[in-house]
């Protein structure tokens, strides 16, 4: 459902996606049905000709069975529901794949401060690539990153991956993507940060191997290269 | 103006006075903010070691005598509250005015206890347990205070034999500021 | 001082409630020796630390807390003849402080948990020319 | 001597010393309700004692913030619909003013909106009437309630002219933006937001005291537990559960205050405070929040549709025990608002649990309302269209709210439109169509005059139109991945799509079609109080004890103190000439 609005470029967008349309059917069949008694009722009980209204105290247990027999029906609906999501949450943000890259992200007062590892594949190396919202990934490449902020709370969102984190100043928290579709996609500030808010956007590139090696060959270059610390440096590790 | 007395006040379908039930529903308030500031404090604890380092400054003998300080206050307390069931007002306005001496002694001893820290260098900004110290200790020492202000005026009530029920609640109050020390005495003195 | 006559005190309770005031008039524990147990307690927290032994510490720390406590409610405050209705009313109050604590203890308390850690401050906090340099700046 | 009380007629001549009320004043002998001081316009308006002044007071400090908030929405919406072009009426709307404009919009609804007119207003209005008694328990604790909420909303007026404008952290405001001047760029603005919100949460607490006593203890004799109407239950919990979740953010606030102003460490990261624990003590505080406000909105909704169904309400044991259900399990659901936040994510798997099992209780609720629509005999008063409109608006927001209980699907649309746009379908219902479903069913008895039937449906229509074409739309933007608090979405170029645009302008006209509604309601309201038609004490033939006192009701109320025989639906009973019998006539 979500996918005729946003595209789906992760590989645990679709579970995502999946969920949402199971939730939109259930709940979406109560809804439905909670409108239609209530408007026939509206409309099959308006006042003609002053009819007298009925007494019914709704303590019979006839009466009753009205109410709780949908009750227990919701419960059964809320059980499969629950059940669903937590197998979801499970994959998106508990149990990760093994990670075959390693990125971090530093959110801070109105840009993100990407470190990709450089062509020697590790982190925390002399060739390490930093750049500031712009972040190269490799399709169908499972991803770790991890995600800081320097002064405010932050939140790496990308729609198209249907992935959200809050960078928290004081975290490190990791969380993993998978690149399925290559594209480019929005990255946005999804938590208040204060006056660029919403002047903070940074772009995902996504690419086959030999254009992310192109790039890297290029970016890591002594000429065309960015500093490797990135501005200020950060007080975090 | 014109106050008239509510009859709504004369009514107790729960068989509790009003005044003591609304008092209840004070205390209720009152537990949660500092429920809330002191389970804080709990979980910051355990979670910075540095923190007994640095409480090991903090003096004990002045929180213990406070703790003595209040702890008697208390039983002046009651002993109003008692000389007020008997409606002997004088005597019961004598016991405030004990309890507010107390609660003098305290905020007194709390005054020694600030200087000599801050003197020391153990301001609020030094560390955030010292931020919790005298956020924790100023809040209950304000209550220590708006409590002195209301037992004054209710003792000049009960001096002239009037009302002489706000002597239970100003002591049940009082009673509840007591023990809220009682908690923060242990977290904030002894656990060194 | 004229010994005040006008009114045996009565709460304002419409007379069809049983006015507790004469259930608690002849019921009184002695507040002395209460007072008395009370100080004592307060002897034993403050003598526990000297021992050094950590558990005993905590008991007689906050074990005694919560005893001296139960005792100030119970017997100053007279909870023990007070309505059932307020007891349930305060013990429910005081463990929503429970439950907010269950709910919070696993970010604020501990430093690292599933898939995030806090990360170690390399700058020290300000102002603070005492405390062991090493100290915060240790993964802990 | 003891005391000689007599409950029926005057109130007991007193003798001098005898314990009175609570506040401290001397036991005045004049009897009640006879003669009072001089009147002047002062004792009688502004510093009058009585409950149903003080609610009125209420009322109108409520309506005129809900213009204030109202035209916010009017200067962000337009900000949104026609990006950086100056609003007309308001000028430019640049980045800081979009973010405070943003921030004080919910602050004022929640705050200064929905608690006041929902918990204060009708409270103090009704309870003392629908119980049948003559004023609040403590008249002077409800006045200093009162005195205090108005200081807090001219407080945080005055946050919005000083110097960096009006704190633009979110209503939430979360540290280390909102607990330091570098990150929020509003030092004045920011201490001023919070200072008016503890003050805000003093007056509650106060009042709140006021109203649990009254209903606990003034209740009419013979009013057994299942007499009382479900406004005045719904009421008392929701103070009882504002006062037990406000606790921890008073002390929260009291932190949050010294970090902005003493420059304490209490919830910055680098001197070892935790920006999480804010969230927690807000939230804590924050669920609860919105049942505080849903359960005053559910009362009056059972006040209007038993009314004018003329039904007795389906199963009232059933409604009140699923509410102190709602109530209890209101706080064990708080972090469903931090899912991606940064808590443990296994905390996250018990939250999303406990989030849906207590769309349980709410749906009993709801079906029960419905459940007394069946067999009536239904006259669509604009009350009565604004009653069900409640049920039908609430159902859509319940239900979106399954959505966001769920972690899973919340990881994606979290702090999206599609949040703003489920809760504006929880609060808009409870803050703007159940209220004036009160307003339209209580004005006779408030005012003593009749309101205008057509230009109350014109304003019904207006605004449930109005509504729906803001926020439907919003839903759609939202999945589609238009975030919070974003002032232009010209930087995000998946979001710049013409298509998304003109769901935008749509919304931005839904709110222009609902605010030009309000007109209908506003003339309405002014002509009728002096030409509506003058009203009986029992216009809409009602069984709860405010209809036996005149409108508008005198100082004191009824003439002589009610006794109740009955519950408050006793509608259509079998056997009986008329379909109502009123609560205070003998059987």
């Amino acid at each position: 459902m979500i996918d005729w609005l946003t595209p789906r470029a992760s590989s645990f967008a679709g579970d995502i996606d999946w969920l949402f349309a199971l939730i939109l059917g259930f709940v979406g069949f109560w809804f439905v049905v909670a409108e239609v008694v209530l408007f026939s009722f509206l409309f099959k009980f308006r006042r003609r000709r002053n009819a007298r209204a009925r007494y019914v105290t709704g303590t019979l247990k006839t009466e009753k069975r009205w109410i709780s027999v949908p009750h227990v029906l919701i419960i059964l609906c809320d059980v499969v529901i629950i059940a669903a999501t937590l197998s979801v949450w499970a994959a998106v943000k508990q149990s990760f794949p093994p990670a075959q890259e390693k990125v971090r992200i530093v959110a801070q007062q109105w840009a993100w401060t990407f470190v990709h590892p450089g062509p020697d594949g590790a982190l925390d190396t002399a060739d390490d690539v930093t750049t500031i919202d712009e972040l190269h990934v490799k399709t169908d490449t499972t991803y770790h990153f991890e995600l800081t902020a320097k002064d405010v709370l932050h939140s790496f969102s990308v729609p198209a991956f249907r992935l959200k984190q809050d960078a928290v100043p004081g975290r490190v928290i990791t969380g993993w993507f998978k690149p399925t579709t290559p594209g480019q996609y929005d990255v946005q500030c999804a938590e208040i940060c204060g006056i660029g808010h919403g002047l903070m956007p940074a772009r995902i590139t996504v690419e086959t191997k030999e254009q992310h090696d192109q790039w890297l060959r290029r970016a890591a270059a002594p000429a065309g290269g960015l500093v490797a610390t990135g501005p200020g440096g950060t007080p975090w590790r | 103006m014109a106050t008239s007395v509510p009859l709504a006040t004369t009514r107790a379908a729960t068989g509790i006075p009003t005044a003591r039930l609304a008092m209840w529903w004070v205390i209720a308030s009152e537990i949660v903010i500092f429920g809330g500031l002191l389970a804080t404090y709990v979980m910051l604890r355990l979670h910075h070691d540095h923190w007994a380092e640095e409480a090991s400054h903090t003096s004990t003998l002045a929180g213990g005598f406070n703790t003595f300080v209040l702890l008697t206050s208390s039983l002046f307390a009651v002993l109003a509250h008692q000389a007020a069931e008997r409606g002997r007002g004088v005597r019961a306005a004598r016991f405030l005015w004990y309890t507010i001496g107390g609660g003098a002694t305290f905020m007194l001893v709390k005054a020694f206890e600030y200087t000599n820290e801050i003197s020391h260098g153990y301001t609020m900004f030094r560390d955030v347990f010292w931020s919790y110290y005298y956020t924790a200790t100023g809040l209950h020492g304000l209550h220590v205070l708006a409590g002195m202000v209301c037992m004054a005026i209710v003792a000049a009530g009960a001096r002239r034999g009037e009302n002489l029920h706000r002597v239970e609640l100003v002591g049940i109050y009082w009673h509840f500021v007591d023990m809220v020390w009682i908690f923060l005495f242990p977290l904030l003195y002894i656990a060194k | 001082m004229a010994q005040q006559t006008a009114t045996a005190y009565t709460a304002p309770t419409t007379p069809a409630t049983p006015a507790r005031a004469s259930e608690r008039a002849h019921g009184h524990p002695s507040y002395v020796k209460i007072w008395g147990i009370l100080l004592a307690l307060l002897a034993a927290s403050i003598a526990g630390p000297f021992f050094g032994i950590m558990w005993l510490t905590l008991v007689t720390a906050f074990g005694i807390a919560v005893v001296k406590a139960v005792m100030v409610a119970a017997y100053f405050m007279h909870l023990n003849i007070e309505k059932p209705l307020v007891r349930y009313m305060l013990l429910a109050i005081a463990a929503l402080v429970l439950v907010l604590w269950a709910g919070i203890y696993p970010d604020v308390q501990k430093s690292e948990g599933q898939n995030w850690r806090q990360a170690e401050r390399v700058v020290r906090p300000a102002g603070d020319a005492h405390a062991k340099p090493a100290g915060e700046a240790g993964r802990h | 001597m003891a005391l000689t009380v007599d409950a029926e007629h005057t109130v007991p001549a007193r003798r001098r010393g005898a314990p009175a009320s609570h506040d401290g004043h001397r036991g005045a002998p004049a009897a009640h309700g006879g003669h009072h001081g001089p009147t002047s316009f002062w004792s009688t308006y502004v510093f009058s004692t009585d409950h149903k002044v003080i609610g009125l007071q209420y009322m109108f400090t409520g309506m005129v913030m809900a213009l204030i908030g109202g035209f916010m929405a009017y200067a962000f919406r337009m900000q949104l619909a026609f990006p950086d072009q100056p609003v007309p009426g308001f000028g430019l709307v640049t980045p800081n003013v979009y973010n405070s404009l943003v921030t004080n919009h919910g602050a004022i609804m929640i705050f200064w909106v929905a608690m006041p007119m929902l918990i204060a207003g009708f409270g103090n209005f009704l309870i003392p009437l629908m119980i049948g008694c003559d004023d609040m328990v403590f008249p002077r604790l409800n006045r200093l309630s009162y005195q205090l909420f108005f200081v807090s909303a001219i407080v945080l007026l005055a946050s919005f002219v000083v110097p960096g404008g009006g704190f633009g952290g979110a209503w939430t405001s979360y540290p280390p933006l909102s607990s330091s001047g570098t990150f929020n760029h509003t030092p004045w603005g920011a201490p001023l937001w919070l200072a008016a919100v503890a003050i805000e949460f003093i007056a509650f607490l106060l009042g709140g005291i006021n109203f649990i006593t009254t209903a606990m203890n003034a209740r009419a004799p013979g009013m057994r537990m299942w007499d009382i109407p479900m406004v005045v239950w719904m009421i008392v919990i929701a103070s009882i559960l504002f006062m037990a979740s406000a606790g921890p953010l008073i002390a929260g606030a009291i932190m949050l205050l010294l970090d902005q102003v003493a420059g304490t460490h209490f919830f910055t990261p680098a001197a070892g405070g935790d920006p999480l624990l804010w969230q927690h003590l807000f939230w804590f505080f924050g669920h609860p929040e919105v049942y505080v406000v849903l359960l005053p909105a559910m009362g009056i909704v059972a006040e209007v549709i038993t009314v004018h169904a003329r039904k007795k309400l389906f199963a009232y044991k059933t409604i009140l025990y699923t509410t102190a259900g709602t109530a209890a399990f209101s706080f064990v659901v708080w972090a469903h608002h931090q899912f991606v936040a940064g808590i443990d994510p296994r905390m996250a798997n018990l939250f999303t649990i406990t989030t849906l099992l207590i769309s349980i209780p709410i749906g009993e609720m709801l079906f029960c309302y419905i459940a007394t629509l069946w067999g009536g005999s239904i006259e669509f008063k604009t009350s009565m269209l604004f009653g069900v409109a409640f049920l039908a608006e609430f159902l859509l927001g319940g239900v979106t709210g399954i959505f966001l209980g769920a972690s899973a699907v919340d990881v994606y649309l979290h702090d999206t439109y599609f949040v703003v746009a489920h809760f504006h379908y929880t609060f808009v219902p409870i803050a703007i169509i159940a209220v004036f479903a009160g307003i339209y069913h209580w004005y006779p008895k408030m005012f003593g005059r009749l309101m205008d039937e057509t230009l109350g449906k014109i304003h019904f229509w207006g605004t449930i139109i109005g509504f729906n074409t803001i926020f439907l739309p919003l839903f759609v933007t939202g999945a589609a991945g238009d975030h919070r608090r974003i002032y232009s979405y010209q930087h995000f170029q998946q979001l710049a799509t013409d298509g998304l645009q003109s769901l935008r302008v749509v919304a931005t006209v839904g709110m222009l079609i609902m605010l030009l509604a309000q007109t209908a309601f506003i003339v309405n309201f002014v002509r009728s109080l002096v030409r509506g038609a003058p009203a009986a004490a029992n216009p809409w033939r009602a069984n709860t004890l405010e209809w036996a006192a005149p409108s508008p009701p005198p100082h004191g109320n009824f003439a002589e103190m009610p006794t109740v025989y009955r519950g408050p639906y006793e509608y259509s009973v079998p056997g009986r000439t008329e379909d109502y019998w009123p609560q205070n006539v003998p059987a």
